[in-house]
């Protein structure tokens, strides 16, 4: 056996020199990898992004990040941490379309992340996307694995609220059909975005007299970052 | 080999007062069982008949293969393997793939026997594992609930039973919901003689609370079953759902809805009483009843799904060691805090 | 966010941290024979959550925002002198408790569930009370799933368990049906 | 000799000391993730690579490192592969990375990885040293894989996401949850134990043939 050929008493000096050149070694190759993965990263979130985006949206193909400051609703380049943040959408001629607003709450499993499209106009949502969640596979993924469900929110009233009914017994525009077997996650999705849409409602400005397009993309320019 | 000092051995269950068998006990469960498997027979016609059968040959198979070669005979003649196919057979949907039947009798009797060592060692009731197994591993067929044959006569069988192995049901089975889904899911509720009596939706064995009733009966008469655990779980879940019914009547049960919905007469009065899942002391049997009612209750009211009577036992199940433990009289002695 | 009770509930039972997320099994597995060491190793534990919690939260709100990478290397290093220094602390304070937690102590610095803890608590966005919630949650439900199976499993080594099951296969599929169980509370408290 | 001592290395990882199958370790934050197949790998694949990277640089280092601080170095040495690991991935392959989440993080807390340094990579040469890594790593991502194909196929009917048994099988759903890891293990941990005492016994018998012969 090749004991460490450390001596028996290595001086208090040598051990905090080890120790130190060990993290000052190791904090070079985190910053190394970290500015090197950096673009990528931040691309790939981007990109994400826009897609979800574009996909609760249809008919956007620009957006901006928007958030609540002060009593009115201001273009930001960088949301600060922490901050509740939407996305106004707008199309190819720079119209604004809608609002895609991220929500999130508890689902039957786990929280349940999603984002959705709202068109203030018609005061409806248009579109639902789930971002995360650990819904039961075969019953609770439903929520984004069935096409049906994932339809009832492309022309949904939001008014008085969004109501989950037995499967086949929808009647109202604001009603949407419950997953046979995964009553609770499809409740739940409605639940999330009934509250997100209570809380950004009052802070969302008169139609018509949304924040303009900041920076215009230059012509439609699919996946450039 | 065994550490303790034999006084203390709590787990040679089940515990049988002189004169008394493994198989005569059992065989009393079985005939206990009957009015409830009559009534099955009669809401769901063959289906249940054939249901029933796969998961009793699928438990018999498992207890078969898997006995010593010696105890082969014996553990089939004791009919424990029997009794918890039936008992798992009564817990099924009457629409169920026979092949899910059949495999949920071999698991339980794996999970639940054969791993422990045989009867009289296992921690959990193998019926109810072998449906908490056949629950997480097909949740689908395993709440899609056909209502009772009525008009199509007696020997008309549910498409859903006959789904090839390892195969999909690939008809779209009529389905409806229970009362408890009903009630949790669409506020309507079921009266109270339809529930008492049968023609409802739901398991085999949960269709009419009457049946199980006289069957618990028979058993108390007979002394095969602790009468405290039944009553403690009873007391408890009525006792929820009045203090419940204070706060909105609307929202929640009522008690006699309580007790006669879903599978908690099946499970207070067959299950939740196996003497050798239960803990052994009169103190220990009120703790684990209040248990099960308490976690029942939680279960339906609160959680996600509309029934938690299986859950509840399993859950008590895994508790009883601690429970046997912290009631014994002052054996142990050393009053640990309970954690 | 989420509202307290549900983040509670959720840590402590729907999602406990032996039977869902996995972790923190090395002490069921290797260390926890018996219901007493199990408790204690809980107790132990659940007291250096709420610890990790405090000290993450202070890290992520005043140094990791302004150095995302150093994330893993922090929380290591914090966990690793807090359980030192709690050590020290029981030692001088109370040698009863510390002969009652005291071997523990070094165990948990490896324990995956402190440092699973720290991470999940950081990728959902909990503030301070939530992430005490959480810990607390998270620290009573591996006691709670350490104590039972330490119960079942003592109880089972009474048994006639065959020989090629018992041992780790045994633990294993016990804490398998244990984790079948706890599938009951899926959805708890998850719509109030 | 040399040859064949650091081949014995490499080949005790894989089966007979198998770090899963054999000693049961380090697989707390690993079950987690091991509901298919690809994310199995994909874990077995970061370790692999925190692993054999940790064991070069502690054995290439272990005169230089003091005993006192050693467990210390170790731990800084762990966590940067694995932080390391963390952004390649999530630059890569962003997908499998949501997958596995919290859990690339976790590699640190692997007991196999700090168990292998303070056992062997520190007393050894680099060569031997790395030989004892690529084998246990190799055992491991042959661990992880073998688990997280039997949950896939059972639990989706499907390996590597292509469906194996037709439209119609009905997925076996417990085995993509929590309680599907535990027992799959269990059972897997089952079938190692039998046959090595099928081995013991096999063996056994030739030895007391031999004996009579003798």
């Amino acid at each position: 056996m090749n004991a460490p050929a450390a001596t028996a008493n290595p001086s208090s000096l040598r051990l905090v020199l080890t120790l130190a050149i060990a993290g000052l070694l190791s904090g070079i190759a985190i910053i190394g990898i970290y500015e090197t993965t950096l673009p990528t990263i931040t691309a790939n979130k981007a990109r994400e992004l826009r897609e979800a985006v574009l996909k609760v949206l249809p008919g956007v193909t620009q957006m901006q990040a928007l958030v609540h400051r002060d009593g009115e609703l201001v273009v930001v380049a960088e949301p600060a941490k922490d901050e509740p943040v939407i996305y106004g959408g707008h199309d190819a001629q720079g119209e604004f379309v809608g609002y895609a607003v991220p929500a999130a709450g508890p689902g039957f499993q786990d929280t349940i992340a999603l984002l959705y499209g709202y068109r203030p106009g018609d005061r409806e949502v248009v579109g639902m996307e789930i971002l995360e969640s650990r819904e039961t596979p075969g019953l609770g993924d439903k929520i984004y694995k069935d096409a049906d469900f994932v339809a009832e929110f492309s022309a949904l009233r939001v008014d008085p609220e969004i109501v989950a009914v037995k499967k086949g017994t929808k009647t109202g525009p604001n009603q949407v059909d419950a997953i046979t077997g995964a009553t609770i996650s499809a409740k739940a999705v409605v639940r999330i975005i009934n509250e997100a849409h209570t809380e950004w409602s009052e802070r969302l400005p008169a139609p018509g007299s949304e924040p303009m397009l900041e920076a215009p993309d230059s012509p439609v320019d699919e996946g450039a970052q | 080999m065994k550490k303790r000092d034999p006084d203390l051995l709590l787990f040679h269950a089940p515990l049988l007062r002189q004169g008394m068998t493994t198989p005569s006990a059992m065989r009393d469960v079985v005939w206990a069982l009957l009015p409830a498997t009559a009534a099955s027979l009669w809401f769901f016609g063959i289906s249940a008949v054939l249901v029933l059968a796969s998961s009793i040959a699928g438990a018999v198979l498992a207890e078969w293969l898997f006995a010593n070669k010696e105890a082969r005979g014996e553990s089939l003649r004791d009919s424990s393997g029997i009794v918890t196919g039936l008992l798992l057979g009564l817990t099924l949907p009457p629409g169920l793939p026979l092949w899910m039947a059949f495999l949920g009798g071999f698991v339980g009797i794996c999970l639940g026997k054969v791993i422990w060592g045989g009867l009289g060692h296992n921690l959990f009731n193998p019926a109810l594992l072998g449906r908490a197994f056949l629950q997480a591993t097909f949740p689908i067929a395993m709440t899609t609930w056909v209502p009772a044959t009525g008009d199509a006569g007696f020997f008309a069988i549910y498409p859903g039973n006959l789904a090839l192995p390892f195969m999909q049901v690939s008809v779209d089975a009529m389905t409806s919901a229970t009362p408890l889904g009903l009630m949790k899911f669409e506020q309507v509720v079921t009266p109270l003689n339809e529930l008492a009596f049968g023609k409802i939706n739901g398991s085999l064995g949960e269709t009419s609370g009457v049946a199980l009733l006289l069957g618990g009966v028979y058993l108390w008469a007979r002394r095969d079953l602790d009468w405290r655990i039944p009553v403690s779980i009873l007391a408890t879940v009525i006792l929820f759902s009045a203090c419940l019914g204070l706060f909105d009547a609307e929202r929640f049960p009522t008690p006699w809805f309580s007790v006669f919905s879903g599978g908690l007469l099946l499970g207070a009065i067959y299950m939740a009483t196996d003497p050798v899942t239960s803990p052994v002391t009169p103190r220990g049997a009120w703790i684990f009843g209040i248990g099960v009612g308490v976690l029942v209750m939680l279960i339906r009211v609160f959680g996600g799904l509309p029934e938690g009577v299986m859950y509840a036992i399993l859950l008590m199940n895994a508790a009883t060691p601690l429970i046997d433990r912290y009631t014994q009289p002052r054996v142990f002695g050393r009053g640990i805090e309970s954690p | 966010m989420d509202n307290l009770l549900w983040i509670f509930v959720s840590a402590l039972l729907v999602n406990n941290f032996v039977l869902t997320y996995f972790l923190g099994l090395c002490p069921f597995l290797g260390v926890s024979n018996s219901l007493e060491t199990s408790a204690r190793l809980g107790l132990a534990t659940t007291f250096v959550m709420l610890v990790t919690a405090v000290c993450a939260w202070l890290l992520n709100t005043y140094i990791l925002v302004h150095a995302p990478y150093l994330r893993l290397i922090s929380f290591i290093v914090v966990i690793a002198s807090t359980v030192q220094f709690i050590e020290m602390l029981i030692k001088k304070l109370s040698p009863a408790l510390f002969r009652a937690m005291g071997i523990f102590l070094p165990l948990i610095t490896t324990n995956c569930a402190i440092l699973g803890l720290a991470i999940f608590a950081t990728n959902r966005g909990y503030g301070f009370w939530e992430g005490i919630v959480y810990a607390l949650g998270a620290g009573i439900g591996f006691t709670l799933a350490l104590v039972l199976l330490a119960g079942l499993r003592e109880e089972s080594e009474l048994s006639d368990v065959p020989a090629l099951i018992k041992g780790t296969a045994m633990n294993l599929i016990i804490a398998g049906i244990l984790s079948m169980a706890f599938m009951g509370f899926a959805g708890l408290f998850s719509s109030t | 000799m040399k040859e064949n001592l650091s081949r014995e290395e490499f080949l005790k990882g894989i089966w007979r000391d198998n770090p899963v199958f054999a000693q049961v370790l380090g697989m707390c934050p690993m079950l987690a993730v091991t509901n298919s197949a690809i994310n199995a790998v994909a874990m077995g694949m970061a370790t692999f690579f925190v692993l054999v990277g940790s064991s070069f640089l502690v054995s290439t280092f272990r005169h230089l490192i003091p005993k006192q601080v050693r467990i210390s170095c170790f731990i800084i040495i762990i966590a940067t592969f694995v932080t390391i690991a963390d952004y390649t991935l999530l630059a890569l392959v962003p997908k499998v990375h949501k997958e596995l989440g919290a859990f690339i993080p976790l590699i640190v807390a692997n007991c196999l990885i700090l168990g292998r340094q303070e056992a062997f990579a520190s007393r050894y040469p680099t060569k031997l040293a790395v030989m004892d890594a690529l084998g246990m790593a190799s055992g491991f991502l042959l661990a992880l894989f073998s688990l997280g194909a039997v949950r896939e196929i059972l639990g989706d009917g499907a390996l590597f996401g292509f469906n194996l048994f037709g439209a119609n099988f009905e997925p076996w759903v417990i085995m993509i949850l929590p309680p599907g890891g535990f027992l799959t293990l269990g059972v897997i941990l089952l079938f190692f134990n039998w046959f090595k005492t099928k081995k013991d016994e096999f063996l056994e018998d030739v030895a007391a043939a031999q004996r009579s012969e003798g």
